[in-house]
C-alpha cells in the first residue's frame, strides 16, 4: 500500500503522524470533501422545506420572488462565478508556485466576495424597507393592495398573501445561511492572503489553498441553485 | 394483618385491587391488536429463548475448562442465509399484519357517528352533533362505530384510549380522525400521550361507554339546547356567508347544499372529494381550494373563527340539504340587520 | 466483491493526482460556460414553458454545478473515493427529499 | 461459574508501568488541554462524559422518585417536565452519542489501524472543546431554570408555547452536533487513509467497521439536525414561519427533519457498542468472529438503511398512510442486520474456549437485552401495533433496552476491556463482576415493568398517573436504585484501580488486535515503528505463534 518508507524524509510540512506528504495531502483533501458532504446535508434541510412549500403555496412564491431584484440577483451570480474562477486560478498559481500571482488572485476573490456581500446587504435593506422581513417587519399590504410602483402584479387574496411569509422566511434562511458561509469564507481569505504573501503556499504545500478553494466553490454551487429557485420563479407572468 | 406494617398493608391492598397486567379489551379493534401483540410477544420469546439458549449452552459446553483449545471456524454462508431469511420472513409477516391492522384502525366505516374533539392546553373538549359539550369526558354508545374528528387549538396533542387500543395525534391546523366501536360498557381512561407542556399529565379524561338506551337518556339530558348544525347556521348567517353561497343561479359562490361527500372540480382541473378537512380548509384558505367556475373573491376567515366555530360551520354544511333556509335567513337578516350580534359564540373575540 | 478489489477501489488511487495541473484555458472555458449558463437561465425564466420552467431552471443549475464540481473542484481528475464521496452526499440529499415527499405527495390520496 | 481465566499478568513483584507513555511524556494542565494526542483527548472525553452521565443519571433518579407515587408530589409538574427534558438532552447528546466513539473509539481506532494518531489531531481537540461548549450551554440552560420541551423539541410547543430556555439548549445541541461531525469525519479519514501497510479493509477489527458506519451517519445526518435547530431558534427568536401552522408552515416538516437525524442517531449510538461486543466476544472465546464479512457488512447495511426509516416515529402523527406503509416496510428491513449480528456473536461462542471475565459478562448482558430491545422495536415498527404502543412507557422501555441495556452495557464492557490498555492497570475482578451482575438485575427490574405498564397504556412524560399503574412504577423505581449502585461501583473501583490496580502488562487478555501488541499505557506515538500487518483480524494462531517466537528469543 503506502510503500513509502523510503520517502520518510522530513518534509517541512509533514506532520508527525503521517507517513508521507502524499498521505497527508490525500487525508486533508478527503477530510475537506467529507466536510462539504455535511454542508450539502445542512442546506439539504432547507431545500426540502423549500420544495414542499413551493408546491403548496406556489402563487405566494411567485409574487414573493417577483419582489426580488433580478438585476441584483444576476449581477451577484456573475460576481460569484467570477470569484470561483479567480479562486480556481489562485489554486493554479499555487500549483505553479507563483507567489505574487497567487496573492493577486486571492485578493481578487476577496474583492468579489465582498462585492457579493455588499449587494446582498443592499437587497436585505430593501426588503426591510418594503416590510418583507417575517417576524420582525412584515406586512402583506404590498401584496393585497399593490401600490402604484408594483402595478403589474395582480393583487393576491389575503390567505395567499399571508403565505408569502413562508417564502420570505425561506428566502432569509437560505440566503442568510449562504451569506454566513460567505462571511466565514471572506474571513478565512484574509488570513490566507497574509500567509500567501509570506510565501506559505508556494513551496509545494498547497493543501490549505486547495481545500479553501473547494469550500469556496461549494458556496458558489449553493448560490447557483438558490438563484433560480428564489429569484426566477415564473418571471414570465 | 395490620401487625405487618400499615404502609405495606395499604400497598398490598392497592396492588390486589388495581393489579393489572393487561388493559381491558373494550372495543371492536382491541382483540385484533392483542392478537398481533401476542404473535409478536411469541416470536420475541422464541427469539430471546434461542439467543439465551445458545449463549447458555455454549457457555457450558465450551467453557475453558471443558474445551481448552478453540476450534477456528470462518463462517458459513448457509447459516448466514438462514438467519437472514427467517427473521426477514417473520418481519414481513409482522409488516403485513401490522399494515392491515393500521388500515383497519385508521379507516372509519361510512356509517360511523361523528363526534368532534378539540384539544387545547390542557383539556379535551368533545362536541356531539346534538350540541352536547363535554370537557375531559366522552360519552359513547356501545356497539356502534364512533368516529372522532379531532383538531388542536395550540400544540400537538395525542388522543389515546388504551382500553380501545386507539390513538391519534391531534394536530394544530388540520383534522385527524380515529374511530372505534366500544363493546363493553364501563369507564376508561383518555390520555394525552404527546407531550404538550406543563400540565400534560393532567390532560386526561374518561370515556364512558354506555348501552344505547342509557346513551339516549344521556343525550337527551345533557343537550345545551342548540345542535352544532344550529350553531353553525347562526354563525353562517352572522358571517354573511349566505350572501354568496345562497345557491341562486347568480350567486358569487358555489351552492353548499348536499356538497358534502361529492367530488368537486377545482379551478386547476383536479377533483377533490368534499370532507370535513376540506370544508374547514376552504373557510381558512379559500383561494387554495378554488372551485372551477368561480372567481377567487372569498376572503379568508383565518383568525376570525375559533376551532369550535369552524366545527359548527362544518357540521352545518355537512347537513345542509337544500338552500331554502339559507335564502330565508338571507331575506330575514336583510330586514333585521341587528340579529347576528347575539349569535357570535363561535367568533373569536378580537 | 473480492477483498483485493475493494481495497483497490477505495484506496490505492490517490485522492488527488498532484501531477495533474489543469490548464488555465480549461478554467477560462468553464468560466465562460458558467456565465453563459447564467444568461440562459435568466432568459429562460422569461419564456413560458409551462411546467417545464422549473425543470429547465434546475437543469441549467445542475449543469453549472456539475461543471464547477468536475473542473473547478478537480473531481474529474480525482480518485474514485472522492467521486464516491460526492455521490454519497447527493444520494443522501435525494433520500431526504424523496422520502419526505412520499409523505407530502400521498397525503391527499384517498380519504382518511 | 467458571474459574478459568485467560488473564496473564506480568509478575507483580517485578512489574512496573512503562517509563515512558502517553500519560507521562508531558505534565501539567496545559499539556492536557492543548494536546493533539488522540489518547489524551479520549481521556478528556471520558472524564467529561462521565460527568454528564452522572448529571443525567441524577435526573433519572429524580424522575423515578417522582413516579414512586401516582400524584405529582415530589416536585411541581413543570419541574418534572424540565427534569425529564434535561435527562433526555444530556443522555442523548452529551452521553450516548459521544460515549463509545469519542472515548474508546478515539483511543483505539488509530492504534487498531496502525496509525500514530487520527488524521486531524487539532480537529479532534476542537471537537472536544465544542463538546465542552455544548455542555456549558446545556448546563447554563439547566442552571438558568431549565428547558421543558422534551428532548424532541416538538414544534409549535417549543417555538411558541413555552417560556423556558429553549434557545440556549438548542444552541447547545447544535454545537454538540458539530462536535460529533468532527469526530465522525476524523474516523472516516483515518480509516480510509491512515491504515498501516498490510492492514486491508477485511483485516480491520470489527470495532473499526462499526465505528466507520456510525461515522457515516454522524457526517451525513447531524447537519440536518443542525439546520432544523437553527430554524427552530430563528422561529422562536424572531418569528419566521417555517414550522408555524399559524403562518402556513407545516409542523410535521419539523418532525421529518428532526427524525431524519434522530433516527440514524439511534444507530450512531448503538453501532459503536456493537463493535465493542465483537471484540470482546472474540477475545473471550478465543475465536475469530463467526462470519466476519457478514458482521462487517451488516454494520454498513444498518448505516445505509438507517436513513430510510425515520418516519416510523410519526405513524400516528398524520403522515400519509401510504408513506407510513413504505417506512414500516423499510423499518422491517433494518431489523435484519441486527439479527444477523446477534446470531453471529452467538455462533462465535460455538467451539470456543470461553472464559467469563467482566467484559464478557457485560457482553452477554448486551446480547440478551439488545435482543429484547431490538425485537420490541419490531413491535413499534409494525404499523397497527405502533398505534397502541407509541408514546407510552412501552416505547420508553424499548429505547432504554437498546440505549441503556445495549449501549451502556457495551460501553462498560469496553471500558473494562480496554481499561488495562488505557491505564496500564487491571480493575478488581471480583468487584467488577458484582457490578456487572448488579447492573443487569437492576436494569431488568427497572425497565421490564415498563413494558407491561406501557401496554396498559401509561403515557410517557407524565408527572402523575392513575393509581393502578403504581405497582409497576414502584418496581421500576426499586430497580433504578439497584441500577444506580451498579453504575456507581465501576466509577469507584476504576478510580481506585488507577493507583492500586495490578500492573496489566501489554496484553493481559491474550487478544489479537494491534493495540494489544504495544505497551500499556501506549507511547504517545503508539508504535515504535509502523507495524506491517500480515494476518487477519482475530487470528489467534498468529498470536500463539508470536508468543512462542517471543519466548524462544527471550529464552
Amino acid at each position: 500500500m503506502h510503500d513509502a518508507h523510503a520517502e520518510h524524509a522530513h518534509a517541512p510540512h509533514l506532520r508527525h503522524h503521517f507517513e508521507t506528504v502524499e498521505q497527508q495531502r490525500e487525508a486533508s483533501s478527503f477530510g475537506m470533501w467529507l466536510f462539504l458532504l455535511t454542508e450539502i446535508m445542512f442546506f439539504g434541510g432547507l431545500f426540502t422545506a423549500y420544495l414542499i412549500y413551493r408546491n403548496w403555496y406556489y402563487p405566494a412564491f411567485v409574487v414573493g420572488s417577483h419582489q426580488l431584484s433580478i438585476f441584483l440577483g444576476t449581477f451577484n451570480t456573475a460576481v460569484l462565478i467570477c470569484s470561483s474562477f479567480t479562486m480556481a486560478m489562485g489554486v493554479h498559481a499555487s500549483e505553479l508556485r507563483k507567489r505574487k500571482e497567487l496573492v493577486g488572485w486571492l485578493v481578487a476573490t476577496l474583492v468579489l466576495g465582498s462585492v457579493f456581500l455588499g449587494v446582498k446587504a443592499i437587497e436585505y435593506h430593501e426588503k426591510w424597507e418594503k416590510h418583507h422581513v417575517p417576524g420582525l417587519n412584515f406586512s402583506v399590504q404590498e401584496f393585497t393592495h399593490p401600490s402604484d410602483k408594483y402595478k403589474e402584479e395582480p393583487p393576491l387574496p389575503m390567505d395567499m398573501a399571508q403565505k408569502t411569509q413562508v417564502y420570505f422566511s425561506l428566502y432569509f434562511a437560505m440566503t442568510g445561511m449562504h451569506a454566513l458561509h460567505m462571511i466565514i469564507g471572506v474571513s478565512i481569505l484574509l488570513v490566507l492572503i497574509a500567509k500567501a504573501w509570506a510565501g506559505h503556499y508556494t513551496t509545494g504545500h498547497m493543501t490549505t489553498i486547495e481545500n479553501f478553494g473547494l469550500y469556496w466553490h461549494f458556496v458558489d454551487i449553493v448560490w447557483i441553485f438558490l438563484f433560480p429557485l428564489l429569484y426566477l420563479i415564473s418571471r414570465h407572468q | 394483618m395490620h401487625f405487618i406494617s400499615p404502609v405495606l398493608w395499604q400497598f398490598l391492598v392497592n396492588w390486589l385491587t388495581h393489579f393489572a397486567l393487561f388493559p381491558p379489551e373494550a372495543s371492536g379493534i382491541a382483540p385484533y391488536t392483542d392478537a398481533l401483540y401476542f404473535f409478536l410477544v411469541l416470536i420475541s420469546l422464541v427469539g430471546l429463548a434461542i439467543v439465551a439458549l445458545l449463549i447458555g449452552l455454549f457457555s457450558v459446553l465450551y467453557r475453558k475448562e471443558r474445551n481448552p483449545e478453540a476450534t477456528q471456524i470462518e463462517g458459513s454462508t448457509l447459516l448466514e442465509a438462514t438467519w437472514t431469511i427467517i427473521p426477514l420472513a417473520l418481519f414481513m409477516v409482522t409488516f403485513v399484519w401490522g399494515a392491515l391492522l393500521y388500515f383497519r384502525i385508521y379507516n372509519p366505516p361510512t356509517n360511523a357517528m361523528n363526534i368532534y374533539v378539540v384539544g387545547k392546553q390542557w383539556m379535551w373538549k368533545a362536541e356531539h352533533p346534538g350540541g352536547q359539550h363535554e370537557i375531559n369526558a366522552l360519552h359513547v354508545p356501545i356497539n356502534r362505530p364512533v368516529q372522532l374528528t379531532m383538531i388542536s387549538q395550540d400544540v400537538f396533542h395525542s388522543f389515546s384510549i388504551p382500553a380501545f387500543r386507539v390513538k391519534r395525534e391531534v394536530i394544530p391546523g388540520r383534522y385527524t380522525t380515529v374511530w372505534f366501536t366500544a363493546t363493553q360498557t364501563g369507564t376508561y381512561h383518555i390520555f394525552c400521550t404527546q407531550y404538550c407542556g406543563t400540565l400534560h399529565s393532567q390532560m386526561i379524561g374518561e370515556v364512558v361507554a354506555m348501552s344505547p338506551d342509557e346513551y339516549e337518556r344521556w343525550t337527551a339530558g345533557s343537550t345545551s339546547g342548540a345542535s352544532l348544525a344550529q350553531n353553525g347556521e347562526r354563525l353562517f348567517a352572522s358571517l354573511g356567508c349566505g350572501s354568496c353561497h345562497s345557491g341562486t343561479a347568480d350567486s358569487h359562490g358555489p351552492s353548499l347544499a348536499q356538497v358534502y361527500g361529492n367530488k368537486l372540480q377545482m379551478a386547476n382541473g383536479s377533483f377533490v372529494t368534499v370532507d370535513d378537512a376540506f370544508l374547514r380548509d376552504t373557510i381558512l384558505n379559500p383561494t387554495m381550494h378554488q372551485v372551477a367556475g368561480y372567481a377567487p373573491i372569498m376572503p379568508t376567515y383565518q383568525g376570525q373563527i375559533s376551532e369550535e366555530g369552524l366545527i359548527d360551520l362544518v357540521e352545518y354544511i355537512k347537513n345542509l340539504n337544500s338552500n331554502y333556509r339559507v335564502q330565508q335567513t338571507l331575506n330575514t337578516s336583510q330586514v333585521q340587520t341587528t340579529a347576528p350580534a347575539a349569535a357570535g359564540t363561535g367568533v373569536v373575540k378580537q | 466483491m473480492s477483498e483485493h478489489k475493494v481495497n483497490e477501489v477505495l484506496d490505492t488511487e490517490p485522492t488527488h493526482h498532484s501531477e495533474h495541473i489543469v490548464s488555465p484555458k480549461v478554467y477560462g472555458v468553464i468560466f465562460a460556460a458558467l456565465l453563459v449558463g447564467t444568461a440562459i437561465t435568466v432568459a429562460a425564466s422569461y419564456a413560458n414553458f409551462g411546467i417545464f420552467n422549473p425543470i429547465v431552471a434546475l437543469g441549467i443549475a445542475c449543469t453549472k454545478a456539475v461543471l464547477v464540481i468536475l473542473f473547478f473542484m478537480h473531481v474529474k481528475y480525482s480518485s474514485r473515493l472522492t467521486k464516491l464521496t460526492v455521490a454519497a452526499g447527493f444520494f443522501t440529499f435525494i433520500v431526504l427529499i424523496t422520502m419526505s415527499m412520499t409523505d407530502y405527495i400521498s397525503r391527499a390520496w384517498g380519504l382518511w | 461459574m467458571s474459574t478459568a481465566t485467560i488473564v496473564k499478568l506480568p509478575p507483580q513483584e517485578t512489574a512496573s508501568l512503562p517509563k515512558r507513555s502517553y500519560l507521562n511524556n508531558e505534565y501539567g494542565l496545559k499539556s492536557w488541554l492543548l494536546t493533539g494526542d488522540h489518547k489524551r483527548i479520549a481521556i478528556l472525553y471520558l472524564i467529561s462524559i462521565t460527568f454528564f452521565f452522572f448529571i443525567g443519571g441524577a435526573m433519572a433518579g429524580l424522575i423515578r422518585l417522582e413516579l414512586l407515587t401516582p400524584q405529582s408530589d415530589l416536585m411541581a409538574m413543570d419541574t418534572y417536565n424540565k427534569v425529564f427534558t434535561m435527562h433526555g438532552i444530556i443522555m442523548v447528546f452529551l452521553f450516548l452519542v459521544p460515549s463509545v466513539p469519542a472515548t474508546i473509539g478515539n483511543f483505539l481506532i488509530p492504534i487498531m489501524v496502525g496509525a500514530k494518531d487520527l488524521a486531524f489531531p487539532k480537529i479532534n481537540l476542537l471537537s472536544w472543546y465544542l463538546y465542552i461548549f455544548a455542555g456549558c450551554f446545556t448546563l447554563a440552560a439547566l442552571i438558568l431554570g431549565g428547558v421543558d420541551t422534551g428532548w424532541t423539541f416538538t414544534t409549535p410547543l417549543s417555538t411558541h408555547y413555552l417560556n423556558t430556555h429553549v434557545i440556549t439548549a438548542g444552541l447547545g445541541i447544535f454545537i454538540a452536533g458539530f462536535s460529533s461531525i468532527f469526530t465522525g469525519l476524523n474516523f472516516i479519514v483515518t480509516i480510509h487513509r491512515m491504515r498501516a501497510p498490510g492492514m486491508t479493509w477485511f483485516r480491520l477489527p470489527l470495532f473499526c467497521w462499526s465505528n466507520y458506519a456510525a461515522s457515516i451517519l454522524m457526517v451525513l445526518g447531524t447537519p440536518v439536525l443542525a439546520i432544523t435547530l437553527v430554524l427552530v431558534v430563528l422561529e422562536r427568536a424572531i418569528g419566521i414561519g417555517v414550522f408555524d401552522p399559524a403562518k402556513g408552515g407545516d409542523p410535521l416538516l419539523f418532525q421529518h427533519l428532526f427524525w431524519f437525524y434522530s433516527h440514524p442517531a439511534v444507530y450512531i449510538m448503538i453501532l459503536p457498542g456493537m463493535g465493542v461486543i465483537s471484540e470482546v466476544i472474540s477475545t473471550f472465546s478465543r475465536k475469530r468472529v463467526f462470519g466476519y464479512t457478514a458482521v462487517a457488512f451488516s454494520s454498513v447495511a444498518i448505516a445505509v438503511f438507517g436513513f430510510f426509516v425515520w418516519a416510523h416515529h410519526m405513524f400516528i402523527m398524520g403522515v400519509s398512510n401510504y408513506s407510513a406503509l413504505v417506512f414500516s416496510l423499510l423499518t422491517m428491513l433494518v431489523a435484519v442486520p441486527s439479527a444477523i449480528k446477534i446470531f453471529n456473536w452467538a455462533a462465535t461462542l460455538y467451539k470456543g474456549s470461553i472464559t467469563f471475565e467482566t467484559p464478557m459478562l457485560y457482553a452477554f448482558g448486551f446480547m440478551g437485552l439488545f435482543t429484547i430491545g431490538g425485537l420490541t422495536g419490531v413491535f413499534l415498527g409494525s404499523l397497527g401495533m405502533d398505534i397502541h404502543l407509541t408514546e407510552t412507557y412501552f416505547i420508553v422501555a424499548h429505547f432504554h433496552f437498546v440505549m441503556v441495556g445495549g449501549m451502556l452495557m457495551a460501553f462498560l464492557s469496553g471500558i473494562h476491556f480496554w481499561w488495562p490498555k488505557m491505564t496500564g492497570r487491571m480493575y478488581p475482578e471480583g468487584l467488577s463482576k458484582l457490578a456487572a451482575l448488579t447492573t443487569f438485575i437492576g436494569f431488568n427490574l427497572t425497565f421490564f415493568p415498563q413494558f407491561i405498564v406501557g401496554y396498559l397504556g401509561m403515557p410517557r412524560r407524565y408527572a402523575s398517573y392513575p393509581p393502578e399503574f403504581q405497582v409497576m412504577n414502584v418496581l421500576s423505581t426499586a430497580g433504578a436504585t439497584v441500577l444506580g449502585v451498579g453504575y456507581l461501583l465501576p466509577m469507584l473501583y476504576l478510580t481506585w484501580s488507577l493507583k492500586y490496580g495490578k500492573i496489566a502488562g501489554s496484553n493481559p487478555w491474550q487478544a489479537t488486535g494491534l493495540e494489544w501488541q504495544i505497551q500499556s499505557p501506549p507511547l504517545t506515538e503508539n508504535f515504535v515503528e509502523t507495524p506491517i500487518v500480515d494476518h487477519e483480524a482475530y487470528d489467534y494462531e498468529w498470536l500463539a505463534h508470536q508468543t512462542e517466537h517471543e519466548v524462544q528469543t527471550v529464552g
